[in-house]
């Protein structure tokens, strides 16, 4: 092949932490030619996007490119003028966010956002770019191409928004598409769609394209290389199918071996008492539409429920009918052989005590404010009106059950990885020897390796505790891993339901059909067999 | 009209009424009973209030207590005096404050910046009054540019009353300004740190234009919200200046007569006041709304 | 503690230069009956005397020396403004969270009472009520503290909305917890940065509208030295070319220009937590 | 103002003709800033000279002021009513003795209870109408109408009968004999409108026809073409602007914005003095500050206390502190230095705390605490007054307690409620007013609810005494009897200080009211 396009030596980026730089890139070089797609892997805080920017000579606010040569199609832009970046950057290197619903301006319209870049570099007329936008956003498979530009950007739903900003990061037809995570927001079922117009993109345009992801599933579909990065260093580089079939270092055998483990099946053949048993149950926010319609769920002792769902499928609103935040509309709750007040406040302590929740996002679950000894040390004194010193052997010994060193009883919150405040939820959950914990996403924010470490957590203590979980998750993945029964919801109404066994194999009811073939395998040519499958939307 | 009855019993709950007010130590107590007689200050005060609302329903502000003028000719051109004064103020300082602020933002940590964030906090951490005995001192006094003293009078052209109004324009200016500059520029940082600012900068985009037509635009609501706050504040609570520059507008005429008791000028004045800060905020909302793609165009 | 303290030695120079600013006052007004030459009232020589030797910053208007006046107005103008600013926090803070934790009508009422209170410009409510009850300052304290309260009960309401919906509320909701505990333990530290911020704004707001009410004769009362007082009583030599009035108006802006530089660099860590 | 200044300079030295003069001076806006100095007019450059704007600042102007001449409360209407609009029968001259207005001559019984007043012929209100005696009886009536609120119905209720001689003669009869009628006659409310008008509309017999009133704000008033005076209103045109902030009219003055400015900031009125093209104006008139006690309550039914806090106070140091100078020291009676029978030969009480602490041993009351009532509304610095009291009495052993009270109801809830408090009083122009109106048994006012029966007896006989030595005797005596057994403390009369630019000339001032008894636009004028 001839000079690569982009070409990255020994590149430092540093953070401020504090009031001291720290590195967050070390010494890594990077090379990418034309029409070429590298995969950038790691896990959150591997300095993936941080390096995928620096290939465009930008860092963020707190960060900064200290050392190194970034030399695009001859030029350097390290130290570069910014006049001289400003005429590269969305020319010819565009950049895609992964969030397209925030990285669109709010305020104007999708074809004025797109023809900016192509105007503004002078390239075209803004007629000839709005021109140029239809027919790019027909390429991209987006409805309606003539009329979907002249929306504004939250009228448009999320995995076209994610399409649109891949129309617009062509506009300029640059050289190289840097993709940050472009899928990760998004429904499987949508992320499909949008894998597929990156695939469009990189192959009709021979567009070179670093792709930045933490899903080795994913990025197997696209690369033609792949860096494994960790911590800031470079752990791997190969071809794509090299890296998939002969994974040399740990840590990226780690990344292909996630979620392989499954539940033991012997525990789901046993028939326990029910603990939690909802019946009929109508719910509505505004008291005309109803979110969910005629719900029937039952939980056993020591099992795990699976409620399945796309976003908007009512799976989050069914645990707020079930905790009491919402009261519902029809319907009644039976908890441990007793039928529950609907609203929160009729409920009796002992009951709230029985019932706890864990969240999706630790950050937020978690009072920063408080230390760990008081947020696991309240419900004691709360619940059981514990003494100091009784909270503090229970606090030790739960520390010591989700598997955190005995000296975090002192920390804030904001000391702990994602993963490390997860598990913080859960032996606040624990804490109050609850007989069924609702878990709503509980592992979607998390990294997948950690993931896979709060799953097999929750297994351990379900063995130990026999306690019982209604496990609320889109992904499938961890279904397979966790469930003994899988209730499939879509719009508010229950699909399918059943032992796991049942539901994941075939045949499926539809909608399940669809969601389990939208899972990415680890497998390079999955994606295209099923676009090949699959008509032409 | 929820609106009226914290003014009408906050005043009612004086002590003193009127006859005393105005009479002072000349009050006899046969004058003062005669004084109440003719106001009917002798009657209880939910029977006023009574008559007073159902004038007021009727269009009729009522007579002021004190010189038995009807209130609406009192409050009318004092009223407009104010909007002239407020309306010329904010003419100046609205895009004086906003293109500050938007210079302010877009240079952000520069010695202009900081040049600007200084000076206005000095202006606003100086008591109004202060800055305008020193705009007198020196505009009026020292150099005479402006007249001391703002009494406009309904003989006046209106370039006579541009130029009267000079200095006390110029106090509020200075006032109402920082304030909304420094929100401006506040609403642009924190707009600058959206994920839609580094798109736009990643477009290589100009940082005027990114400012102004990418971060401007979506920190359109809060400012309209401060402009709209200190727009009030200058119809409204311009009553210091009022008094330095013996302006004839309406927060001397209350300051005035909440010293008189005189009960229904508080009222028709606290009644106007209120609907403008009201009419303000309302307006400031529409705007808000419209200046909004996602309230203007729902789905 | 120490976290304080690493906090501080991170300061940029604005904020230092803020907290040093707000340190020399705040020792003027503590040391003020140590190192004043003179009384607080004490009449001391002839009427705007230049500055000199025995008159460090000239005389005032009564012939007071102007630099002792200075240090009891420090410490006047500070603690009656801190109490003020204290006292409306301590009023609207727990209105605020009332209304934001509790919502529905209780909110209603509280929020559309406070917009009528707020649709009347406060300088003339404030005048109303202090010429009814006077001018002492404890009621100035007081109506002044109610007034400003309504601008804390809308920041607090504001602020604990967001709060309110955080998912660790929600947990100790559904864990049963009462309403002051929500407020107490769960809302109120997290609403500390911007609460805290604001009371730095407020206290300067609340010592210019005492100016304010000084410059109309009911603010704080002569002979009590505050700054505000000192810049009314002396405003009318500045058009004399005497500008003995700039020392007590300086010494409100170094106040207010210090605490301001130190809100600043607390609102910009403090939103840096966030992230 | 200095540009404009200079700009009539250069016009003066005839550099820039009339013309060019007033084209530039509009185009800076400065018209009517433009001060008539700038055209030397023919007329001669000593006396006075007619037209012009007379531009007056006053303090005291409120948004509840009326032309009404029975309520004049504030300064702002008692210039424009009293001072330019209108005329009573009979004026206070410079030297304070009654001179003839609208009345030509007057004569009396021997016991003053019958007056006959001649009026002048030929007096035209502004309406057209000439005045005869019906006006002036109609205008007294005025004051008496069924529910008045007039502040003079005290006054005129003093006489039973108005009898018209003739077309131009009217005939007085008194309730009881009075010598100082012709004063009660010039007092500011009597002013004399045609008959059967609301008297609140403006229509006077004065210099000057009203054409704008907004109260508390602007008043303008252009001169009466027909006015039955030759000599007096000399400008065109009298504009008064209500500016109640201090600094606003000092400032004013200084730009040369207004043309005279009363009740000057006695803290700058040094620095004022000070300044080219300024004067300042002082009038020892009747205003006193006094510190009531009530003499019907305990401990100030003893006169040993009320001497002890007589003795208790340093005048001196209260005229220099509070009033900066500007004042006379009080000798412990309402008669000012103005008045005709003010007895001068009455020694004056000194601070001598030996002697304060000597009466309180006397009436023992040592170690006693008293408590004085005060607030800003009883008069400026009325506070500062009492803590300084409070000083000069702690050197006699004497402890004083300023009670600081709320200005707001001062006069209602204080002032003749608390045993002992500040007062303000205007003063009067005549001994039988002041004494009548505050020291008299029963009076409304007498504040320190006194009673003394040889004041008594003195007070009534002294009013209709004609002859001047007796009354003069007689007024000594009472002065002397309020000042050692009366409930007041006087520690100082106040001086009134008014400004003017140095263009506004004047004769010799009268002391009765502030700014020439009222009449500056009548009696004033700009100067060649």
């Amino acid at each position: 092949m001839n000079n690569p396009l982009l070409e990255m030596k020994d590149i430092v980026i540093e953070g401020l932490t504090g009031d001291a730089w720290a590195p967050i890139i070390n010494s890594l070089d990077l090379t990418l030619r034309k029409g070429e797609v590298l995969g950038l892997i790691g896990e959150s805080g591997a300095g993936k996007s941080t390096l995928g920017l620096a290939a465009m000579g930008y860092a963020r606010q707190g960060c900064r490119i200290a050392s190194g040569a970034i030399v695009f199609d001859g030029q350097e832009l390290l130290g570069a003028p910014a006049s001289q970046l400003r005429l590269i950057r969305g020319a010819r290197i565009a950049y895609v966010a992964q969030s397209a619903a925030a990285s669109f301006n709010p305020a104007h319209r999708l074809i004025r956002q797109y023809a900016e870049g192509p105007v503004q570099h002078g390239l075209m007329s803004a007629a000839e770019a709005e021109e140029n936008a239809v027919t790019t956003y027909r390429q991209l498979l987006l409805p309606d191409p003539e009329n979907i530009g002249y929306r504004f950007p939250h009228q448009v739903s999320g995995g076209q928004l994610q399409r649109a900003m891949m129309a617009m990061a062509m506009s300029c037809r640059p050289d190289i598409i840097i993709f940050d995570e472009p899928t990760t927001a998004l429904d499987v079922t949508t992320q499909i769609e949008v894998l597929a117009a990156i695939r469009e993109i990189t192959r009709r345009f021979d567009t070179a394209a670093i792709y930045i992801t933490h899903d080795l599933a994913v990025v197997a579909q696209l690369a033609d290389r792949i860096m494994v990065l960790r911590n800031g260093d470079l752990v791997e580089e190969n071809d794509a199918g090299e890296i998939l079939a002969h994974p040399r270092e740990p840590y990226t055998r780690d990344l292909l071996a996630v979620r392989s483990f499954r539940k033991r099946e012997s525990d789901a053949a046993l028939k326990k008492e029910v603990i939690l048993k909802v019946e009929g149950l109508t719910a509505s926010y505004t008291g005309e539409n109803n979110v969910l319609e005629d719900i029937d769920v039952s939980v056993h002792r020591g099992r795990t429920v699976a409620l399945v769902g796309e976003s908007g499928s009512g799976k989050s609103t069914l645990a707020r009918v079930i905790t009491g935040l919402l009261p519902a509309v029809n319907g009644r709750v039976v908890f441990n052989g007793d039928v529950l007040p609907a609203a929160l406040k009729h409920r009796k302590r002992e009951d709230l005590r029985r019932l706890q929740m864990i969240y999706q996002m630790p950050d937020t679950a978690l009072n920063p404010r408080q230390k760990i000894r008081k947020i696991i040390g309240r419900p004691l004194k709360f619940y059981f009106n514990a003494s100091r010193r009784q909270q503090e052997a229970r606090i030790l010994e739960l520390l010591e059950q989700v598997e955190l060193p005995a000296d975090y009883i002192d920390r804030y919150p904001t000391e702990l990885s994602g993963g490390e405040k997860q598990r913080i939820c859960i032996a606040r959950a624990l804490v109050a020897k609850p007989d069924l914990i609702i878990c709503d996403e509980v592992t979607s924010a998390l990294d997948q390796l950690v993931a896979e470490g709060i799953l097999k957590l929750l297994l351990n203590l379900q063995r130990q505790l026999q306690v019982s979980y209604l496990f609320i998750t889109h992904d499938l993945a961890t279904v397979k891993a966790i469930a003994d029964e899988i209730v499939v919801m879509l719009a508010g109404r229950i699909v399918e339901k059943g032992p796991k066994k049942e539901i994941l194999t075939p045949p499926h009811h539809a909608y399940t059909h669809r969601l389990l073939a939208c899972v990415p395998e680890m497998d390079p040519n999955w994606l295209d067999r099923l676009l090949e499958k699959r008509p032409a939307a | 009209m929820g609106d009226l009855r914290p003014d009408f019993v906050g005043i009612e709950a004086l002590p003193g009424d009127l006859a005393e007010a105005v009479l002072g130590q000349s009050a006899t107590p046969e004058t003062v009973a005669a004084f109440r007689k003719e106001l009917k200050l002798d009657l209880p005060p939910h029977v006023r209030y009574v008559a007073w609302l159902g004038a007021f329903v009727r269009g009729d502000f009522g007579n002021s207590l004190a010189n038995r003028r009807p209130v609406a000719d009192l409050i009318s051109w004092r009223f407009a005096n104010s909007l002239l004064l407020a309306g010329v103020t904010a003419l100046i300082a609205v895009p004086v404050a906003v293109i500050l602020g938007i210079l302010a933002a877009l240079y952000r940590n520069t010695v202009f910046d900081r040049l600007i964030s200084m000076a206005t906090l000095s202006t606003i951490s100086f008591p109004e009054f202060f800055v305008a005995y020193i705009l007198i001192a020196l505009l009026s006094v020292r150099v005479a540019l402006f007249p001391s003293i703002a009494n406009i009078n309904a003989d006046m052209t209106l370039g006579q009353k541009l130029y009267a109004i000079c200095l006390p324009c110029l106090t509020l200016a200075m006032v109402v300004t920082a304030h909304m500059m420094r929100q401006t520029r506040a609403a642009i940082i924190n707009i600058l740190a959206s994920p839609f600012i580094e798109m736009a900068n990643l477009k290589g985009l100009r940082r005027l234009r990114v400012v102004v037509l990418h971060a401007f635009p979506n920190a359109l609501s809060p400012v309209i919200n401060v402009i709209a706050l200190n727009l009030a504040y200058l119809v409204v609570g311009v009553v210091i200046v009022e008094v330095v520059f013996v302006y004839p507008g309406l927060g001397q005429l209350l300051v005035d007569s909440v010293s008189k008791r005189d009960i229904p000028v508080v009222q028709a004045s606290g009644l106007i006041f209120a609907a403008t800060y009201v009419m303000l905020n309302l307006l400031a909302d529409v705007l808000s709304i419209v200046s909004n793609p996602r309230l203007r165009n729902p789905r | 503690m120490t976290a304080l303290l690493k906090l501080l030695r991170s300061a940029p120079f604005s904020a230092r230069l803020g907290m040093g600013m707000v340190l020399i006052t705040l020792l003027a007004a503590i040391l003020a009956p140590a190192i004043a030459p003179y009384g607080e009232t004490a009449v001391t020589g002839d009427v705007w005397l230049p500055a000199s030797s025995s008159h460090w910053v000239g005389t005032d208007n009564l012939g007071r020396d102007l630099f002792s006046r200075l240090l009891f107005g420090a410490r006047n103008t500070i603690a009656i403004a801190f109490l003020i600013t204290a006292l409306s926090f301590g009023v609207g803070t727990v209105w605020g969270f009332l209304a934001a934790t509790v919502g529905g009508w209780i909110d209603q009422l509280l929020s559309r009472g406070v917009d009528i209170l707020m649709a009347f410009p406060t300088l003339i409510f404030a005048l109303m009520v202090l010429s009814v009850v006077g001018t002492s300052i404890p009621a100035l304290v007081v109506v002044i503290a109610l007034l400003d309260s309504t601008r804390v009960f809308r920041l607090s309401r504001a602020v604990a909305m967001d709060i309110a919906v955080m998912e660790y509320v929600e947990a100790a909701r559904l864990r049963g917890e009462g309403l002051w505990w929500l407020m107490r333990h769960e809302i109120l530290p997290n609403a500390m940065p911007p609460l805290v911020a604001e009371f730095g704004l407020r206290f300067c707001f609340v010592f210019l509208f005492i100016a304010a009410l000084s410059f109309l004769g009911l603010g704080i009362q002569p002979p009590t030295a505050d700054w505000g007082s000192m810049v009314r009583e002396n405003a009318g030599a500045i058009t004399f070319g005497i500008y003995t009035p700039l020392w007590p108006a300086g010494a409100i802006a170094f106040l207010t220009v210090g605490v301001n530089l130190i809100v600043d660099w607390f609102l910009h860590v403090a939103s840096g937590l966030e992230d | 103002m200095s540009r404009l200044k200079s700009l009539e300079q250069v016009l003066s030295a005839g550099n820039l003709s009339r013309r060019a003069f007033i084209a530039y001076a509009s185009a800076m806006g400065l018209a009517a800033a433009v001060s008539p100095m700038a055209f030397p007019s023919k007329a001669n450059a000593e006396g006075p000279k007619r037209g012009g704007r007379l531009r007056l600042g006053l303090n005291g102007g409120a948004t509840s002021d009326t032309l009404d001449p029975g309520i004049q409360l504030a300064m702002m209407p008692q210039v424009l009513v009293y001072g330019a609009l209108a005329n009573s029968l009979v004026e206070i001259d410079a030297d304070g003795r009654p001179a003839p207005e609208l009345a030509e001559r007057w004569e009396s019984t021997p016991d003053a209870k019958k007056w006959i007043f001649y009026l002048r012929k030929g007096v035209e209100f502004h309406n057209g109408k000439t005045m005869d005696a019906d006006d002036v009886i109609d205008s007294i009536n005025w004051h008496l109408k069924p529910g008045t609120k007039s502040a003079a119905k005290a006054l005129v209720e003093s006489i039973v009968s108005m009898k018209k001689e003739d077309k131009y003669t009217l005939a007085f009869e008194l309730k009881s004999g009075n010598a100082d009628f012709p004063f009660t006659l010039s007092d500011y409310h009597l002013v004399v409108g045609p008959q059967g008008t609301d008297l609140s509309t403006g229509v006077f017999t004065g210099g000057y026809k009203i054409k704008t009133f907004e109260p508390g704000v602007r008043a303008f008033a252009v001169r009466n073409p027909n006015y039955f005076k030759s000599d007096r209103a000399w400008f065109d045109e009298v504009e008064i602007l209500g500016i109640n902030d201090v600094n606003a009219r000092t400032n004013a003055l200084k730009t040369g914005q207004i043309d005279v400015m009363n009740r000057c900031d006695l803290k700058t009125v040094h620095l004022f003095k000070r300044m080219p093209g300024i004067q300042v104006m002082r009038q020892d008139g009747f205003k006193h500050f006094t510190f009531a006690m009530r003499t019907d309550m305990a401990p100030y039914d003893n006169n040993d206390v009320r001497l002890a806090l007589k003795y208790a106070v340093d005048r001196e140091q209260m005229v220099k502190t509070i009033l900066r100078g500007y004042g006379r020291v009080g000798n412990d009676h309402p008669i000012s230095v103005a008045n005709r029978y003010h007895a001068g030969d009455l020694p004056q009480r000194q601070y001598d705390p030996d002697k304060a602490r000597f009466h309180l041993k006397k009436a023992g009351l040592d170690g006693a605490t008293f408590k004085l009532h005060a607030a800003e509304a009883a008069f400026k610095g009325a506070v500062d007054a009492g803590v300084l009291y409070r000083e000069q009495a702690a050197k006699a052993g004497i402890t004083i307690d300023v009670v600081r009270e709320p200005n707001d109801g001062y006069w209602s809830n204080v002032w003749m409620k608390k045993p002992w408090c500040a007062v303000f009083w205007g003063g009067r122009p005549t001994e039988d007013m002041m004494f009548s109106t505050a020291y008299a048994k029963g009076a409304a006012w007498n504040d320190t609810f006194w009673d003394h029966p040889r004041f008594n007896e003195l007070l009534v006989s002294a009013r209709a005494e004609l002859d001047e030595d007796k009354r003069r005797a007689m007024y000594g005596e009472m002065q002397r009897i309020v000042r050692d057994d009366g409930g007041v403390v006087v520690p100082m009369f106040s001086a009134d200080l008014a400004a003017a630019s140095d263009t506004i000339g004047h004769g010799k001032l009268a002391a009765n009211w502030e700014l020439d008894g009222f009449r500056a636009p009548e009696r004033w004028w700009f100067k060649s």
